[in-house]
């Protein structure tokens, strides 16, 4: 018969909504019927909420420094000029292709602990190398994105901008780049969601997130139950966080494909 | 003896530029890192094939219509990408190996090593992301292609398997090859439960020595180098399942 | 509506009705069709013309009425299974030829056989040839069907059907998405098709061909037939004002034909 | 990193008035978070408060973990480190150390009861599980022929050995003592069955090197942490199941006095 | 070719060549346009009529030849400001009218002018208003060029370019993309420009238009300009067999028209 591509709607969204708040339902069900347990939880979670703070600062600051870099970038990499244009498609290439993990383990430990600034020592702590450190990878995919984006973008609206008197910079400027951040959205909030999973990478060079702060506390509390409880935590406070973004960048998608 | 001699010089020739490769010329460190080299690469073999016959096997549940096949799987999709993986490897690791260990009567029973642990999870991330793509592609099959081969008296199945994946495949290889790109990347997380993978060798080897730049500089080739390979591949694959007048 | 020849039936609907949700798209079809008839349907468009044909071949299942294919209860089919073998006797060829693209012509051909019928794929591979032959496009057999015109590609997607050795062929609006140069050579293979003595029902808008080839001309409108006989009847001596509306001042032509459909 | 030999860090830490000391949450009683007041506690903690005090400086402590402990001392993110590293040769290469000790330490191998390993030499060709960085891994490959498992930290190889990955887990003698002494329901089917620890070996604070005036500055400040009996305080604060070495060391020293 | 009023020539080309690649595109084009002129080119498609529009704006650099818009030598341009400065001062309108789609109706019209001649935004808006006013479409100032119909963004397209307040305005195909009912639209608005005094260049194939608004018919073929004169002489009394040809059994209409560039 006509093939069943169309949704039960009401079944569909309860399951969703069971499902989004599964992990957080289990912690405090399982909380309630162990008060020993739940008690610790209780106490732990101020700690753990600091060091999602941190997972959360780590991704935002590293977002905001990969956008900025990766849009240049993603414009650099299609001027006509090689010299400038190899040298980005090379970083790009390179920090595309390398490990979260990997850059965060290289700018962490081959990064001074401080820098010195006009006779300033100023502190250069793990988190900033850890942001530095997804950074990169996110400015390679931005700058992916923005070149896909200008790419896509018709030639006659540039012909239609010289036509006008503007010249290639104010072009891109006024005309080109506004119209790429549409297209954009949805493929940079993937870069994010992946960005923000990888803050938790941070915990492997003793950078106090999330994860750090759940083993602290495994370590502290020296209990099985509890080290399961936790990961729960911090699994779900991931999940409250990123299910959400990506739900959104779905909507967006399915929206501008239909436009 | 030619081997040794080679290490020496190019131990010597990389210190000069300060690079310190020192270790190769140690025993048991080189033997790591060598075993990292082949572990990376091993898994990497062993997790393409894994999260492809995954994916299609999650691909096949999400398009079943039935909603006891597709609900499981889109909850695990939607778990598996919206958490860490590296927090669900650790979790599987540490918290379902210790479950499956006492379900089996105790640890000396339980024939789950980490290695496989990584194979499961990765691979398994890999396979959601995977199964999305054909998803996208299998609903990009226009509805009156499918109508047609029904119309000749294809099954349900027949459909899927003679029209329905042939054309989604195509479509979302594009996509399958960037998943595999990040299922690279992502072989690095087993370092988190003792894979002695490449990064894991390398820990292993800085711990003791102060050469972190330099082992850098050879995973980020190292990485680079696979992973262009793939791509490679990948756009071969394409073009040789490029079909005249079909797509681009 | 008489039967006279009920005993000869090979397609047979009685009373059928059809809603697609709200929307009814077939009132009560009365029709039959006799072995080696050629029949033809005409009307305007959403009159429910493919969804005859669809109902005859088991895609969709009419809500009441009784449809019976060469002794099959169609109305009745309620697994899967036996829709699949009433449809491997009633071939269908579509407007949208859909071809499958990613396989060459020979094997858009040879695949339905091999693989439902579990027919030998050398034997296969004769009879694909046969019918590309029939259908003039024996070297093409190894082009992919984007590379081929419009035309071709309908006349591969009914060598398709024909590979089913089929009792029966549906064929809704073949020529509809053909620019005019390339309809004249699908209606030739057609014409060959029914001259060799195919049972076989068209929707068309080809209102000069429907009448060269019909046995019987059905008009259909508004989810009834509002009248039907031969093609002499039909398209010269219909007392249906609508009809004589709807084929009269319009057999100058095909693009005439398109004008006529909205009214 | 290559410093300059004059001892600057000496006159950063008293020009700072902060002593970074880089210590390890690797678990009671060396170095923990307490869970009601979420401030990190332990044997290593007080010990390097006792250390500020006595360079009259603040004590800012940075948590490391195995893996990256050396890399921090070297960066210069940490002054010193109080982290459960035991001298080896190897170490000495890179790193210079406070010659006196404030405790000696070798591992010792968590393992279930059942499994029937008796000592060290049982270990051949066995999976064990050790912190990433830990310096038993030399001995446990080059001498037992163990496999080594090496996880980012100490809760981690626990359970892994919960989870039958290793045969064994090896970590520093005190700290699994004292888990298995706090949790005996948890760990009902796991013993420290080895006579022996693993390479024991002097727990040392490690500096970078050539750092002679904070080394001899430090030296003396320990010294008098042991003769004062001060070490020992501490380790019964923090349970240190076994504190014959440091009650020979204040003998020894304060009798030098 | 002569130029009587060479003195008062905003536009003159004089032997321009040009081509792309092998394909010469422009042959040799002396063209003179006098301030205030309607000038109208016509021609088969290919011809280069949209070539030369580019040459004058310096979209496209011939390889010989001379070209002064009022006093510039627009072929001697290095510099990609000089260009910038020419473009200010000739507005162009494509077929494709290429409105930007992220910004409204208004915003459209205001960008050039306060980004590229840095007039203030409440003036610029003031100026877009009115030409929003004379292209009749007030109402409209807040929409985004997405909700509109394609007569009314090629009237934004054109008050868009009218906003750089051009000295000459080149207009190319305007109404190709547009369906026979919105063409009128247009057509009025640069009807009513030209009565205005607004220099222009128009390219197109509404012959009737042509012959109503030009001073000057310009027909050009094969990267020629085969003959130019008044409307009068060019549609009427041509003695150029291939310009009979062109206008002549086509003066019926537009569709004809189209039928006729082929040819
Ligand atoms: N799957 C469906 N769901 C809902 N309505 C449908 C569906 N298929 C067909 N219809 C509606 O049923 C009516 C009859 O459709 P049908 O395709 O049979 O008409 P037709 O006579 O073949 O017209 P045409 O000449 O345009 O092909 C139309 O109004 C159509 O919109
Ligand atoms: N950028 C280019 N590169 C190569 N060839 C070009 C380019 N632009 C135009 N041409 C060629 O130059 C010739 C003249 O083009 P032009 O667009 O000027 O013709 P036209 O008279 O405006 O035709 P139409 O009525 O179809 O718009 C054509 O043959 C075209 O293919
Ligand atoms: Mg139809
Ligand atoms: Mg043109």
């Amino acid at each position: 018969m006509t093939t069943a591509t169309l949704s039960q709607p009401t079944s569909h969204r309860v399951l969703r909504n069971i499902g989004f708040l599964a992990l957080p339902l289990i912690v405090i069900v399982w909380s309630l019927a162990d008060p020993t347990l739940g008690r610790e939880v209780l106490e732990w979670i101020p700690y753990l909420a600091s060091g999602f703070m941190m997972n959360i600062v780590i991704a935002v600051l590293a977002m905001l420094l990969g956008t900025l870099v990766g849009a240049l970038f993603g414009i650099l990499q299609l001027v006509p000029y090689r010299l400038v244009r190899l040298p980005v498609v090379a970083y790009v290439q390179l920090f595309r292709n390398a490990p979260h993990l990997v850059l965060i383990f290289a700018t962490t430990y081959i990064f001074p602990f401080e820098i010195v600034v006009f006779g300033h020592y100023l502190p250069f702590p793990d988190w900033i190398k850890a942001v530095i450190g997804l950074a990169i990878p996110a400015s390679a995919y931005v700058a992916e994105i923005t070149r896909g984006a200008i790419l896509s973008i018709p030639t006659t609206q540039w012909e239609a901008a010289k036509g006008l008197g503007f010249s290639r910079g104010q072009a891109l400027r006024w005309i080109i780049l506004p119209q790429c951040l549409r297209r954009s959205l949805p493929p940079w909030m993937n870069v994010a969601a992946s960005i923000t999973m990888g803050t938790a990478l941070a915990s492997l060079v003793g950078v106090h997130e999330l994860l750090h702060a759940a083993t602290d506390a495994s370590t502290a509390v020296r209990r099985l139950d509890f080290t399961i409880i936790a990961y729960l935590v911090v699994m779900a406070a991931f999940f409250l966080l990123c299910y959400p973004i990506s739900r959104l960048t779905r909507r967006l998608e399915a929206r501008f494909n239909a436009a | 003896m030619q081997d040794m001699s080679l290490t020496d010089l190019f131990v010597s020739l990389t210190n000069r530029i300060g690079l310190n490769y020192e270790f190769l010329a140690t025993g048991y460190e080189a033997q790591i890192w060598r075993d990292g080299f082949i572990t990376t690469l091993y898994l990497i073999a062993l997790l393409i094939p894994v999260s492809l016959i995954a994916g299609l096997l999650f691909a096949a549940c999400l398009t079943s219509g039935k909603i006891w096949l597709s609900a499981p799987v889109r909850g695990f999709i939607e778990l598996t990408r919206n958490t860490p993986t590296l927090v669900q490897l650790m979790f599987s690791f540490l918290v379902l190996n210790t479950v499956v260990s006492n379900m089996l009567g105790g640890a000396q029973n339980n024939p789950l090593s980490p290695f496989f642990w990584v194979v499961a999870v990765v691979g398994l991330h890999i396979a959601a992301l995977h199964a999305e793509a054909i998803r996208a592609g299998i609903e990009a099959v226009p509805a009156s292609t499918v109508e047609a081969a029904r119309g000749i008296g294809f099954s349900q199945l027949q459909i899927l398997r003679y029209v329905e994946v042939p054309l989604a495949f195509r479509s979302s290889l594009p996509a399958i090859v960037n998943n595999l790109i990040n299922l690279v990347k992502l072989t690095t997380v087993g370092n988190a439960i003792a894979v002695s993978e490449i990064t894991y060798a390398s820990i292993m080897v800085w711990t003791q020595r102060d050469n972190v730049v330099s082992l850098m500089i050879v995973i980020l080739l190292f990485f680079s180098a696979i992973n262009i390979i793939v791509a490679r591949i990948g756009l071969w694959v394409e073009r040789r399942l490029a079909v005249p007048g079909y797509g681009l | 509506m008489t039967n006279p020849s009920a005993d000869t039936a090979i397609v047979k609907l009685e009373d059928v009705h059809l809603s697609f949700g709200q929307t009814q798209v077939l009132k009560g079809i009365d029709l039959t069709i006799n072995k080696g008839d050629a029949v033809s349907i005409i009307g305007p468009s959403g009159s429910g013309k493919s969804t005859i044909l669809r109902c005859i071949n088991a895609l969709v299942q009419p809500q009441s009425g009784r449809i019976t294919v060469d002794g099959t209860r169609v109305d009745q089919l309620t697994k899967e299974s036996e829709r699949i073998a009433l449809r491997k006797r009633v071939g269908i060829v579509f407007q949208q030829y859909n071809l499958f693209p990613h396989l060459t012509v020979l094997d858009n051909i040879v695949l339905a056989p091999t693989r439902i019928l579990g027919v030998d794929r050398r034997e296969a591979e004769k009879l694909a040839r046969e019918l590309l032959e029939k259908v003039r496009l024996s070297e093409k057999a190894d082009a992919y069907p984007g590379q081929l015109s419009g035309g071709q590609q309908q006349r591969v997607a009914i060598a398709r059907a024909l590979a089913m050795k089929p009792e029966l062929v549906l064929f809704d609006e073949v020529t509809s998405a053909l620019d005019p140069e390339t309809v004249g050579e699908v209606l030739w293979v057609i014409r060959d098709l029914i001259r060799d003595g195919m049972t076989s029902i068209l929707v068309t808008h080809e209102m000069r061909f429907a009448e060269e080839i019909s046995d019987t001309v059905v008009f259909t409108e508004n989810g009834r037939i509002v009248d039907h006989g031969s093609p002499e009847q039909i398209f010269h001596n219909s007392d249906n004002p609508r009809i004589r509306q709807f084929v009269g001042g319009l057999s100058g032509g095909r693009g005439a034909v398109r004008d006529g459909e909205g009214i | 990193a290559t410093h300059a030999s004059a001892d600057s860090t000496l006159d950063r830490i008293k020009g700072r008035g902060a002593l970074t000391v880089g210590v390890i949450l690797s678990g009671a009683p060396f170095g923990y978070i307490d869970p009601k007041s979420q401030e990190q506690k332990g044997y290593n903690l007080d010990i390097a408060k006792a250390l500020a005090d006595d360079l009259g400086v603040k004590l800012e402590t940075v948590t490391v973990t195995p893996p990256n402990r050396v890399q921090f001392l070297q960066q210069g993110k940490v002054d010193i480190l109080i982290a459960n590293m035991q001298y080896t040769e190897e170490r000495a290469k890179v790193l210079d150390y406070v010659p006196t000790p404030y405790d000696r330490a070798g591992g010792a191998a968590v393992v279930r009861k059942d499994s029937g390993l008796k000592d060290w030499t049982d270990l051949k060709g066995k999976p064990v599980c050790v912190s990433q960085g830990s310096n038993y891994t030399q001995p446990l490959i080059e001498t037992y022929g163990a496999t080594v498992k090496a996880l980012p930290s100490q809760p981690e190889s626990l359970l892994a050995l919960q989870g039958g990955n290793c045969v064994a887990a090896v970590h520093v003698g005190g700290t699994v003592a004292l888990l298995l002494a706090d949790r005996p329901e948890e760990w009902k089917d796991y013993a420290i069955p080895f006579p022996t620890e693993l390479i024991p070996s002097d727990s040392v604070i490690w500096l970078r090197k050539g750092e002679k005036d904070t080394q001899a500055a430090l030296d003396n400040s320990v010294k008098k942490l042991h003769a004062s009996g001060k070490l020992i305080e501490f380790a019964k604060a923090n349970r240190l199941l076994n504190t014959k070495y440091l009650e020979e060391e204040q003998k020894a020293l304060s009798a030098a006095k």
